[in-house]
């Protein structure tokens, strides 16, 4: 591994940077995306480099939008969409689910749509109910998609280029307070697979399964464990469709007891599909009930004073793990940083408005 | 502007789109309406046979919209592309599409232009230019918008020639595609069939009374109304659209105001149903676009009753060929089932 | 109960009848809805009996009529829009899930939005990949919505009766295959609740919980069953959001074994809430892994050729019951109707397009 | 049509919405002042206290776009109704919504106007006829039109007044939206701010060279382009849009021109970025709607300097008022996180 250290959004922006350099068929697209701010700095300087006819912003017209980057991806292009939130993408479902999903397949293999689509999941300073929706259950439920949530800056640069390379449509959902988190990158092009888990901590007594920011708070929860004694085994999903059973299953055979942690709602969502597809077929494995660590079935507040209380995190992580031990010590909440008096920024730097 | 519920309703109008001028004869008008009699015996014989219940899949036929898919295409060449509807035979046929290949999908064999993953509704043929069908309402107008975005970006002279129906305009994506083709002046030809009628819903209940052409010059693009069963309106309009396309002036909207003589899916005639009357049915049918056309070629002498009686048993005969082919084929295999999910590797 | 038999479309007509008749506020609105088909029969004559202005056709905009629908809702209306089918309703999906489902918390209480929103789920006769979407799952996923799936006449009538009288909002699904089947329906007004499933047939040795279409399988399974020797108990959730986990825990509870039958997709679906939500609440009852019945992740083919092999049924239920109990009996596949040559129509009345 | 991106590039046209003619004047005209004063100084205000990091949510100013907020509005009664986008607290105010409940709701306090739980993008005062701005592009749209329909269909005499920005008319809802208030001849009257920007994205990328309002004929309905920084432009074409609603002559949409000072979101200027420039901003600045009105008065008379020295003490003490209560109101508690999910039977 490389000693490189990149932030999260530095490595979206390489991987795309790269992507634009690799082919002359890739193409960027999105409402701000050449824009100043460029799309949370991921597309900053991208339009300069590589052309306006390549990179290009486009009018708020997601559901057309999104047409018209199947229409080019039919045509040779490998167009990467992009969203600031995944509530506006709720208006370009019809494309994406009725036809990019289906095309390969109604049309009996005839038509190809290499279509990438990136929506970030918004979180805290008051996102509220129409700001931090995070759908990848949605995505996940639909034969035909890839669906992938990166948590680290290798995976969040290395899974952005497979998934240009590859002919599926792909979704990337990008938490936004994994923004500014560093991680090592290696310079170059590289693939990170679109499938398979990876195992961030190996551990004996409980698997914690999670995905995109809830791996960061999943690793937290890793540590709080170890501190009574409990060895956790954290497992980065990394992709959501398809899900990797055998490393779940692997991991739930060793320690025989399973948390699944999702950023999006627990009813019909990612956490699930874990619960049910390791219950389905890792029972015999199964030595405690599995949990589920998810937002609970509310809409998303705007006041911090109740979107404090709405995310769960790594403390509901931890009392969940020890609750498949048949524990319940007591987990306090981390303190808040010096000075801060609300949980509803990643760190300081983040002031909002976004 | 009056609704137009007849024939001697129709007003055509012109939105900054003119018509070509050059007069639709000669051998150009024999080939359109060639095309025109074809697709009509194509939907009657699917109609004659679809009760067999061999043809399992929503199917609606074109019968009375020949004129828009025959003059229109007549213009494209091979390398442009067409994108459809859920009444896309005419459309598919007009393209220079595989006639066995449909006519198989709508039987469901593995021998279908879609494998038989996709019946009527899912039409393709890549090699004729035949970019796809969709039955979503106005699904497929921003895919058709993307291709010629695609074309425009590596410099291939291509156009998208869209086809939708009326309700599709009721669609925001269609307003959506408009703007985005006319912001990035692509080479598209909308053309909107304007058939009255959305499934048994009139005009009067979706659309404020406005010809849907006014929507070009909102969009800004240029646009017509124009009688969609004269084949020569229809070519001269789609004659300028087409070129305008090929200069890289931007897109154009063609309303083709025409009729659905059968029922808005399926086989049969709907009168029994009353939506719509016997009195404005016999004036539609007595406007009907092929036999205008015959009559125009008869007295314009591009066609005689020998050339006529010679294009009815080639045509038969190229049906005959295309049922024998699709009923003697084969059904997909059971393994067919998970093919194709996703792309492989290329 | 009564004895008089109505047929489940004949139920929703009813209901719909009495609706309009009970509240001068009640609407009908929907593409076709006063049309001579009437929407399968639905909604047949009911503009001539109340009215060109309650009873509207629609344009065929399902997003802004959806928020139409809204925006009536919150000055008092209490509007039904029908879909013909869920594949359409997918453009509708900004103003449910951003808006409706949401306006009653964001403002505080402050607005309520009593919206019915019928989706009908295509199935047979080639409907193909975008006529035949069962997206239940993307529907009791969003806090905010109700989500309902009646199986019989008599829940098709009161669900509907019941959801015009809530005042949130109400996603009512109803499987095209169910339309013709008949059950006992008491005339007048009466009101089933939109929340608890019901238990069908009585049953010791195994759970299967199904919803809409998949409980007239699950009970064709338990028939079969029963002639092995195996006593099935047939749970219909009827609400798929909530879920009554009361009823189902309580099955479990006496079975220890569970099938879950749903009409979608079996990632991130109704089915895995159902087994994610059982393993987790009533793990010591289980006494075998749980099982899933649904869709398999592929687009719906329209040749009957793979379509007849693409739905599973009361044969694959039987089959999944069966292996938890560790038994793999072969079950043969219930015989073709004479002069039929598939099984993708419900019955020989069902003669397309349609 | 050429670009607008200076105030002197404004051609107002008319698409059939033709001005009322009357002028602003007298008492009328001191209240559109008055109201687009305090529109301005509350936003000020929250722009100076914003960097307390105390008003935890996305915030969009609207200085610059007093003028349509104050004159629209000026002709609504109490019983109309307001539906507002992302950018709404001139519309919530000028409504007549509670100026304490807005800034308790930006503070994320229990007394809020939504008890905290929408923030600045999602404000409400059904008493006052303000039904609710969401930040969803034009999702607030269809919203309106339904309320209107609602009215229609129980013979209220009730206007609904959407207002959007240029952005949202990109969104495919819009149109539909359009397209059926004209279908119903709703009482509905559009406005849509266009202020040459969505977020940092000029108009040449967005849409075609043409006004917005050219989108109202196409869509069965008279509009108007209004130079949106002249208060009684704005007026007076309001003045026939609600009288044309009210009438039962259904809807209408105004466009009006204006030009956002602050950041898209947030309270700072944003000439650092680049994407606008300092001499366009400049030109923008001393079209200064409030300025404009203030001089018009001054010399027409209907304004005094005393008048407004005792307009600027009242707005101030209002608004110190209004941040006095949100800062001392509590935090919902706890419990409010799970209520209000589900209505309560009534
Ligand atoms: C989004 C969507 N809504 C509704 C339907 C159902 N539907 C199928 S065809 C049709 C009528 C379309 O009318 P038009 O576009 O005028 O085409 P026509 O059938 O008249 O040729 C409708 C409403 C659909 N397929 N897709
Ligand atoms: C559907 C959707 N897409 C994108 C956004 C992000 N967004 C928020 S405000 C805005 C700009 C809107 O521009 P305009 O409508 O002109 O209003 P303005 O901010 O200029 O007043 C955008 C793109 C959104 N909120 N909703
Ligand atoms: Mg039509
Ligand atoms: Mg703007």
């Amino acid at each position: 591994m490389t000693d490189r250290q990149l932030k999260y959004f530095q490595a979206i922006h390489e991987a795309t940077d790269l992507a634009l350099g690799w082919d002359g068929d890739v193409l960027l697209m999105g409402l701000g995306v050449p824009g100043p701010t460029g799309i949370f700095g991921t597309t900053k300087g991208l339009q300069e480099k590589h052309g306006a006819t390549r990179v290009i912003d486009m009018p708020s017209s997601e559901n057309a939008m999104t047409g018209v980057a199947l229409g080019a991806a039919t045509r040779g292009k490998r167009p990467i969409m992009v969203h600031m939130r995944v509530d506006f993408a709720v208006l370009s479902l019809e494309p994406i689910v009725n036809q990019a999903a289906k095309w390969h397949y109604m049309y009996g293999g005839r038509m190809r749509a290499p279509l990438v689509i990136r929506m970030i999941i918004g979180r805290g300073w008051g996102q509220g109910p129409q700001h931090s929706q995070s759908l990848q259950a949605w995505f996940a439920h639909v034969p035909g998609l890839k669906v992938v949530m990166p948590s680290r800056p290798y995976d969040a640069k290395g899974m952005l280029l497979a998934a240009v390379q590859d002919d599926a449509p792909v979704i990337i959902l990008e938490h936004r307070w994994l923004y500014n988190l560093e991680g090592p990158v290696p310079d170059g092009m590289y693939a990170a697979p679109l499938e398979g888990a990876a195992v961030l901590r190996e551990g004996t007594d409980v698997t914690l399964a999670a995905c995109s920011y809830m791996v960061i708070e999943a690793m937290r929860a890793a540590e709080t464990l170890a501190g009574v004694g409990v060895s956790a085994e954290v497992v980065d999903l990394r992709s959501v469709a398809p899900l990797d059973m055998a490393t779940l299953g692997a991991s739930v055979a060793k320690t025989g007891r399973l948390v699944a942690a999702d950023t999006g709602h627990a009813e019909c969502g990612v956490s699930a599909e874990i619960v049910a597809a390791v219950s389905e077929r890792c029972f015999a494995s199964l030595k405690a009930a599995p949990r589920r660590i998810a937002l609970p079935p509310i809409p998303s507040p705007t006041t911090p004073a109740l979107a404090d209380l709405y995310y769960p995190g790594a403390r509901e992580i931890a009392v969940a793990a020890l609750a498949t031990l048949g524990r319940d010590d007591h987990v306090p909440d981390d303190p808040l940083p010096e000075g801060r008096q609300w949980r509803d920024t990643p760190d300081p730097s983040f002031t909002g408005p976004y | 502007m009056n609704r137009i519920r007849r024939p001697a309703d129709l007003q055509p109008q012109e939105f900054g789109l003119v018509p070509s001028g050059t007069p639709l004869s000669g051998a150009a008008a024999t080939d359109v309406f060639r095309q025109m009699l074809r697709i009509r015996r194509v939907e009657e014989r699917i109609g004659e046979r679809y009760s067999e219940q061999q043809m399992r899949c929503p199917t609606h036929l074109c019968i009375g919209h020949e004129a828009p898919p025959a003059a229109v295409c007549a213009h494209l060449r091979s390398k442009d592309l067409v994108f459809s509807n859920h009444r896309s035979h005419g459309h598919y046929l007009a393209k220079g599409a595989d006639l066995g290949g449909m006519i198989a999908e709508l039987y469901g064999r593995a021998t279908g232009c879609a494998d038989g993953k996709g019946g009527s509704q899912h039409l393709i043929d890549l090699d004729a230019g035949f970019m796809g069908s969709a039955p979503i309402l106005a699904s497929t107008i921003s895919v058709g918008v993307g291709a010629a975005w695609a074309a425009s970006l590596d410099g291939r002279d291509e156009v998208s020639a869209i086809f939708f129906g009326d309700g599709a305009t009721e669609e925001g994506t269609f307003h959506e595609a408009m703007n985005y083709a006319a912001v990035a002046t692509l080479p598209v030809v909308f053309i909107c069939e304007n058939n009255l009628y959305s499934v048994h819903s009139e005009m009067d209940i979706r659309q404020p009374p406005r010809p849907v052409a006014a929507l070009g010059p909102a969009h800004g693009m240029p646009a017509s109304v124009v009688d969609g069963n004269d084949a020569e309106a229809v070519w001269q309009a789609a004659g300028t659209a087409v070129a305008r396309a090929i200069a890289g002036e931007g897109p154009s909207l063609i309303e083709c105001v025409t009729y659905r003589w059968r029922e808005h899916c399926g086989p049969n005639e709907d009168l029994n149903l009353g939506y719509r009357s016997k009195d404005e049915f016999g004036d539609w049918q007595a406007d009907d676009p092929v036999e205008r056309s015959r009559r125009a070629g008869l007295s314009a002498g591009w066609l005689d009753a020998n050339a006529i009686a010679f294009m009815e048993a080639e045509i038969s005969a190229e049906i005959d060929a295309a049922f024998d082919h699709a009923i003697q084929s084969p059904f997909p295999e059971t393994g067919e089932l998970a093919t194709h999910i996703f792309p492989a590797a290329q």
